[in-house]
């Protein structure tokens, strides 16, 4: 997993299998990043996840409940096709953005200004 | 070939999730199912796992039996915990994408929505999940 | 983490040498093993369960049990099966390369160069097997 | 697997993992060939078999000795990391001639006539 902040957009490149076990992990490193530095708006890359399950979903939505709280925005990034089943049926797409690649994440949000 | 089957037990630990997906993903693909299928059945046996886990024994050590079976239809997964149980009534009036905490419920929506059958079977002591997963005739090869 | 363990049940067919040597690698990788010795432990295994379908039940239909655990030291894996049992003598005097039929007595031979460890424990029914690997303390990550 | 017959010599190009399973489907079809084409020599060329165990070398070693009884050579080719400490413990090498390329075939019958 990768983390970077750019112009108070946190980007988080997931990779592997997020299940019961990663999810704490990914939620313990990414809230340690959002409670450290200026973090807005978060987009969850997803291009490399070869699985999800609800644990994993459940971190995302964590997150997305608290940086919304914040009058931030989540953005889910990069969908593939492993995943992509799954990520319709949780419905996240009714309450997140989802943007084909990160960097469209910047247009998204000039129009947004 | 006669029918093939595996029983397999280990302990509720969350190390044990990947593990469990390996197991059934090696003994579905003995049949030729297709890899979307592949993928469904992983999750589906990954949220009935995380949830022995989870509710069964709240995150407590105990054990976790899971079973997996060929028939003439299809394929089923038994995934069997001795936990606290399920009380029915959770089970429907779950509410997707509005939790209190982070699990929002999805568990059995996707088991439901990725399996061609779902049934939750509460025992004297525990739950017992039966997922089951059609196998076409003409995908058959073993 | 509790020390793991799996228990395996499956019927002694083929097919499912490689679905044992997928578990108990998945099983093993919990623990950082080098790569060479999970190549190994897959060999063994596999001669193992081999073994069962082959002397233990001679072909026939029959259950074979395979159970993992770590300890302190390192990893366990056991082979059992209910067959016809093994005769003791039968282990030492096979001769490498020169045999009559195209089971060249390679099974144990590599069990043993390939394990820390191999006991075979002829029981009132059948033969258990049992392997164990030696994990070095700096490797132990679980 | 691949087969091919060249000058009387058969490569056997063996590919995945080659248990008791597929050593029953690897004796079928070299023993079918053998029978069928005018077949000297036999290179296996092991360059990406992933797992082979005893099981897997019955079976070369059984065409070994039929081809031997014919006059013939079996060479064992482009041996790979992951086979070969369990190729060193056969003692294969002792008795069948192992070549890195399965073209040095040539060259050692070559040498031979
Ligand atoms: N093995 C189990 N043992 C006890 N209760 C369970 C078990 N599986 C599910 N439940 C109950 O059913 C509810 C719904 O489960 P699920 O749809 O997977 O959603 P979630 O796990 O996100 O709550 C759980 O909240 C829990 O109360
Ligand atoms: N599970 C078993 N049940 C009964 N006999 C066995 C079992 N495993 C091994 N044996 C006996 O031990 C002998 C040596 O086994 P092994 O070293 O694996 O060589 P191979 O299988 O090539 O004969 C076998 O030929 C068989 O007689």
């Amino acid at each position: 997993m990768e983390k970077e902040v750019k112009n108070k957009v946190l980007f988080v490149r997931i990779t592997g299998e997020v299940d019961l076990k990663e999810a704490d992990r990914l939620r313990r490193e990414v809230d340690e990043i959002i409670e450290n530095y200026p973090v807005k708006d978060i987009v969850f890359n997803l291009k490399n996840v070869d699985f999800i399950d609800s644990s994993g979903l459940g971190v995302i939505l964590g997150r997305f409940k608290k940086i919304r709280s914040l009058g931030g925005r989540v953005y889910l990034a990069s969908t593939n096709e492993k995943i992509k089943k799954i990520l319709e049926l949780s419905g996240f797409f009714r309450i997140m953005k989802g943007i084909s690649r990160e960097e469209e994440v910047w247009e998204e949000k000039a129009y947004e200004a | 070939m006669k029918h093939n089957y595996f029983n397999l037990t280990i302990p509720a630990l969350k190390e044990n999730i990947g593990l469990v997906r390996i197991v059934v993903a090696a003994f579905a693909a003995q049949k030729d199912l297709t890899l979307p299928d592949l993928d469904d059945i992983k999750v589906a046996v990954s949220e009935a796992v995380t949830n022995s886990i989870v509710h069964g024994y709240g995150n407590n050590p105990g054990e976790i039996k899971v079973n997996g079976y060929f028939t003439e239809e299809g394929m089923y997964i038994e995934v069997i915990d001795f936990g606290k149980g399920i009380e029915r009534e959770k089970i429907r009036e779950k509410m997707v994408l509005d939790p209190e905490d982070e699990h929002p419920g999805l568990g059995f929506l996707f088991m439901q929505s990725l399996m061609d059958r779902v049934e939750i079977v509460p025992m004297e002591r525990g739950t017992k999940v039966i997922l089951f997963k059609r196998i076409l005739k003409d995908n058959r090869t073993v």
